[in-house]
């Protein structure tokens, strides 16, 4: 079993009003220097069997067709490394 | 996983001297040893998970039950009862072959930690009610309450509130046709939200939470089971019975709204073609109560399999699938012959079914585990047989005191510049402003029979379309006044939402309350619980609409101090057609304006004494139930002999404040004249209660006027529909574009 | 005789049934269509109706679009059969690239439910012909996603070939570009927009304007007489 | 200027609808093999000046307090490095 992570983007032409609202909240909440703020989606998949390059294809090929609207959204697919600077 | 031992029925017998956290899952030493008697012997952490949820207050009433039972000995005769308090939901006959249920619940804790989740959970439980009765679910209502308008929390908490009681809903396809918005800071810590929801049905389709009949399949459907909402189950399962399990259980359940269309559409496919015997919803102690109320509300008992139950997270134990409040269950008992047949239409709309268990012929409960017996109980026991407690309640010191704290003494406006600041600042506060920031975010037109929405005094549902056959309903409760004296503050909020129904032309004919209170320890706080529900079914009985059902929602405070006693009501009303509907917006100019009811010096309470002065004393105004009779008698004779085209009630903010809103409404300002024996001040901000503003076509006026001197109803004409400000001659005027920018700027500036 | 109108029912659908009623009482007969059914069941037309398919899940219409009557539904669009997708159906008629250009969440981050003004842009559709060119009808809308997207050259070329079908007015609700309350394909037989009218054809009820009925009364027309 | 990227997802022990829809979902697309899917949010702030170890605690805190609701959500902060295996 291992994680493959989608990452889903508005292109960086469409306005992000999630994105913006968070930014322009920041300021109030004491917090400077950011400059832009987008929001988008994170999908995690459990996939069975090895993430190989076929599977990743097929992955890269659901993305494209189902998990972004590509008219309006990119997207990115990694298989996940587990390193977090977060909790 | 295995569990060694297994805490069987028979290992607990074997083994009484194994102390369970009886303490730790909430229940006092004597409930503890109570149990022991029931069954004399020690429970299995199955049956003590079971006894402690259904023995908590919130599903047991054991604090509110010797009041409660006002609401039943007091009931009036009304014809109009089919089922009454006990059942998921009341149901009401309005005519046709058409049965109503409607029922009001509180979310108040959850949705102050996280207020999206919370609210919308508490529109799913609400909503899952309605569905156990047999009707289709056809409108929700959401009074609620939050903190100071401009204190930061409020920010955080009423956004999400709204946001997840309209997502919810919106998801579900129901239009929103009511409720309310108050701020005051005692509910700062202790945000509100309550949520009503109202079905339809045919006579014959009522269903009750009941399992009948040896060899009937017990059927578990709708989502899987997670550990949401068991903080206790997983003490006991932890600290007493089990090494590794994980260590986090969340406190907070997420709704799936979606998953519950697909409930409500199963569940009214299969009553369609009568596969239900009985079905309950799973809400508060999910499977604990939904199995002890229906095998105790049956004939037989019960034996249940929990290992067939779907699961979420597999490393649940049977203590915390028995107490997991996972949303979006129900439970239902068929007849086997028809089991196929139910599987087939959940599995059209894609839920989740499985036969769990099934109806015995004997008078137990009982309930496997990996081939072990964990529960072997008296069903009625763990649902009906809680304690109750006889709490000691005492009217506080500081009430005389509070009382005697008059607002007529208060400094009035003395000119008409005067009147119109106050007058300004009356419809721009947080409570009087218009809500439509908020209600926007609702849809009110799903399913395509909303006659009348917010900011209507009642929200209006066509049920039938031939006839024109409709229901309405309001919901009301004033914080302030029942602080003031809770038997009269409860009563003020029955005589409220009864008259907003009338006041649409709907007859009122039955009542739902939640009762929103701190907490019961504090012997001031139930004196203010003993004395709302008194009032109210006193009320109640003189007004012939009987309490079908309701919610109580105790330990709403933040350490010693508690939210002001909220009773919120909800009057649910029938009206034959709704094409007789009366709107609150004034139609055409050059109606008159007609004053209905006594205006007396009331300010108690006030909005005006809250606006003008932060000002909380005296007495809130009088009751009077008779008149509220007669006035809600002549508001539907007018609506359907036509004499009226528009009418608004008088409730906080009074006369001008009613006036203003039907002057927005209808784009259309009013001219009024200060009667003679009033002064324009109390004219303008008095509170008394039984009061209307009405709009009569002139070609009515003679009709109207003997109509109401015939049957002794006190009527006044104030005025009339002209122009674009509203002009209160002699002393100012408001034009009705300053009116709007004040009444509808304020609440985006908060918030948005 | 008189013509057979589908509506889809999709797990989450809403306004299936008031759909219905509207085609009703414009004096066609409504179908319901199920979403696992392929079989279009002989209907002349078909109607994807508002609501909160999969819960508007992932992202509105996207796991419907993906539906076994979706399949027909496409099929049939490409070869004249006429469609309106109205608010889900809309974004549905996106998802499915029978229309272009995309749905995205409201610029205030709210639902929104209000009586809309519009200005019928395209009489000549399908579904508009009831209407005249520049006539101003109010329509509830209701929506969290109804920001209309796309590229300026897919959005100057709906302007260019007239396939913007109904513009907002006085106030956009939502954020689309150019005001854009509905578009309609080259041939004018696939119609989508954000507001509802099927929630605007009984006095009294809802909006209690009318203002919505003429879009059955057009299909209804154009179907008797084809 | 960085890139600091922020994703949210629901804590595991809670329901998360739209992952479920996504997850059922893909059989029908013709897609076998991924047995979760679990959806959530990622930020992509813009940090003006460099993100050094005081940013990244002040970001953490702007996580915790304010773009995770930890009641019911995990957070994990980390500077974006640009390897992307999809387009
Ligand atoms: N939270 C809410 N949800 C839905 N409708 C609301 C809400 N709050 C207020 N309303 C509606 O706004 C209108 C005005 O509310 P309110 O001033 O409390 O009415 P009243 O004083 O007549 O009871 C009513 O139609 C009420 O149903
Ligand atoms: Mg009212």
């Amino acid at each position: 079993m291992a994680r493959v992570v989608v990452d889903v983007m508005l292109k960086p032409e469409i306005l992000d009003p999630q994105g913006q609202a968070v930014q322009r909240a920041l300021p109030r909440l004491g917090f400077e220097g950011v400059s832009d703020v987008r929001q988008g989606k994170r999908f995690e998949l459990e996939v069975d069997g090895p993430v190989d390059d076929a599977a990743l294809a097929r992955i890269h090929e659901l993305a494209e067709s189902f998990l972004a609207n590509t008219v309006i959204e990119d997207f990115t697919v990694k298989v996940e490394e587990v390193a977090e600077a977060g909790k | 996983m295995s569990r060694t031992p297994l805490d069987t029925v028979e290992h607990a017998a074997a083994t009484p001297d194994v102390e369970l956290p009886w303490a730790e899952l909430g229940l006092k030493k004597d409930e503890y040893e109570r149990v022991v008697e029931i069954l004399g012997r020690r429970p299995t952490g199955a049956e003590l998970a079971m006894y402690s949820v259904m023995w908590s207050e919130h599903c047991s009433y054991k604090s509110s039950k010797v009041h409660l039972r006002q609401f039943g000995e007091k009931a009036p005769q009304s014809d109009a009862m089919l089922v009454g308090i006990g059942e998921n939901a009341g149901v009401v006959d309005v005519g046709q072959g058409y049965a109503v249920t409607f029922k009001v619940e509180s979310h108040n804790h959850p949705s102050y930690v996280e207020p999206y989740q919370g609210a919308a959970t508490g529109v799913g439980g609400i909503v899952r009610d309605i569905i156990a009765m047999g009707a289709r679910p056809v409108a929700v209502v959401d009074p609620l309450r939050f903190g100071a308008a401009d204190h930061p929390d409020t920010k955080r908490v009423l956004p999400g509130v709204v946001a997840g009681i309209g997502g919810y809903g919106n998801c579900l396809g129901l239009p929103n046709i009511g409720g309310e918005v108050v701020f005051d800071a005692c509910y700062q810590g202790n945000p509100l939200v309550n949520a009503g929801a109202i079905g339809v049905m045919r006579h014959e389709d009522i269903h009750l939470a009941k399992a009948s009949g040896t060899g009937n399949k017990v059927i578990l459907y709708g989502a899987r089971t997670g550990g949401d909402g068991i903080g206790g189950a997983s003490i006991l399962a932890s600290e007493t019975f089990d090494d590794a399990k994980p260590s986090k259980r969340p406190a907070v359940q997420v709704g799936d709204p979606f998953q519950e269309k697909l409930l409500i559409e199963c569940t009214l496919e299969a009553f369609a073609e009568k596969l239900v015997v009985g079905i309950q919803d799973l809400g508060a102690a999910g499977l604990s109560c939904a199995t002890s109320e229906l095998a105790s509300n049956g004939s037989g008992g019960m034996r249940v399999t929990l290992d067939d139950v779907p699961l979420r997270d597999s490393t649940l134990s049977p203590e915390e699938i028995l107490m997991s409040e996972s949303q979006e269950r129900m439970c239902a008992v068929v007849e086997p012959e028809k089991v196929d047949r139910f599987l087939e239409i959940c599995d059209k709309w894609d839920v989740i079914a499985t036969v769990i268990g099934e109806v015995t012929d004997g008078d137990r409960l009982e309930i496997f585990w990996h081939g072990g017996k964990i529960v072997d109980v008296d069903p009625r026991t763990v649902a009906h047989d809680g304690p109750v407690y006889e709490r000691p309640y005492a009217r506080p010191e500081w009430q005389d005191a509070l009382q005697a704290d008059d607002a007529g003494k208060l400094p009035r406006p003395e000119n008409g510049a005067e009147l119109k600041d106050q007058v300004l600042k009356l419809v721009s506060s947080p409570n009087q402003a218009s809500k439509s920031w908020i209600t926007s975010q609702y849809d009110h037109f799903v399913q395509g029979n909303t006659v009348l929405a917010q900011p209507e005094d009642s929200g209006m549902i066509r049920i039938d379309e031939e006839s024109g056959l409709g229901v309405a309903i309001a919901t009301d409760g004033n914080g302030r006044y029942a602080k003031l004296d809770p038997y009269t503050g409860a009563q003020l909020a029955l005589a409220e939402a009864y008259r907003n129904v009338a006041t649409t032309g709907a007859k009122p004919l039955a009542v739902s309350d939640c009762l929103n209170f701190g907490s019961p320890e504090d012997p001031a706080v139930m004196w203010q619980f003993a004395e709302a529900i008194r009032g109210l079914a006193d009320a109640c009985q003189q007004l012939g609409t009987p309490v079908t059902g309701g919610n109580v929602s105790l330990y709403n405070q933040t350490g010693e101090v508690a939210i002001h006693p909220t009773p919120v009501v909800a009057v649910l009303g029938v009206i034959d057609d709704v094409a007789r509907r009366t709107p609150v917006a004034f139609q055409e100019e050059g109606q008159l304006l007609y004053l209905l009811g006594d205006t007396r010096e009331e300010f108690g309470g006030s909005a005006w004494s809250q606006v003008v002065h932060d000002h909380l004393g005296g007495l809130p105004p009088k009751v009077d139930l008779e008149r509220e009779r007669l006035l809600a008698e002549i508001l539907i004779s007018a609506s359907r002999d036509g004499m009226i085209d528009s009418a608004h009630d008088l409730s906080d903010g009074g006369l001008v404040q009613a006036v203003v809103e039907s002057a927005l409404l209808g784009g259309k300002g009013a001219r009024l004249v200060v009667p003679d024996g009033l002064d324009a001040f109390t004219f303008l901000f008095s509170e008394s209660a039984g009061r209307a503003v009405v709009a009569v076509p002139r070609s009515e006026e003679l009709r109207f006027n003997d109509m109401c001197g015939a049957r002794g109803l006190p009527v006044t004409r104030i005025g009339v529909v002209d122009g674009d400000a509203v002009d209160v001659q002699g002393e100012f005027a408001l034009s009705l574009d300053e009116l709007r920018t004040a009444h509808e700027g304020t609440i985006p500036a908060l918030l948005a | 005789m008189t013509a057979r109108i589908g509506v889809v029912t999709f797990p989450g659908s809403l306004d299936d049934r008031d759909t219905q009623r509207a085609i009703r009482l414009a004096g066609a007969e409504p179908v319901a269509l199920w979403h696992k059914d392929k079989n279009l069941h002989q209907v002349d037309a078909v109607v994807l109706p508002g609501g909160f398919s999969y819960g508007d899940y992932l992202r509105a219409g996207a796991i419907s679009r993906f539906s076994p009557v979706m399949e027909t539904v496409i099929e049939q669009a490409k070869s004249g059969m006429p469609v309106l997708g109205i608010c889900n159906g809309f974004q549905v008629l996106t998802e499915a690239h029978l229309l272009p250009g995309g749905m995205l969440g409201n610029d205030h981050l709210h639902f929104i439910c209000r009586d809309q003004k519009l200005r019928v842009e395209n009489a000549d559709t399908a579904w508009t012909t009831d209407y005249t060119a520049g006539q101003e009808i109010h329509i509830p809308l209701k929506n969290m996603d109804g920001r209309y997207v796309a590229d300026e050259y897919t959005l100057d070329k709906l302007e260019a070939e007239g396939r913007v079908a109904f513009r907002y007015l006085d106030f956009n609700p939502n954020g689309s570009l150019r005001d854009i309350a509905g578009i309609t394909n080259e041939a004018g037989n696939v119609v989508g927009l954000m507001p509802h009218p099927e929630h605007a054809v009984e006095p009294l009820i809802g909006s209690g304007r009318t203002d919505g009925l003429p879009f059955f009364t057009s299909i209804l027309k154009k179907l008797v007489n084809a």
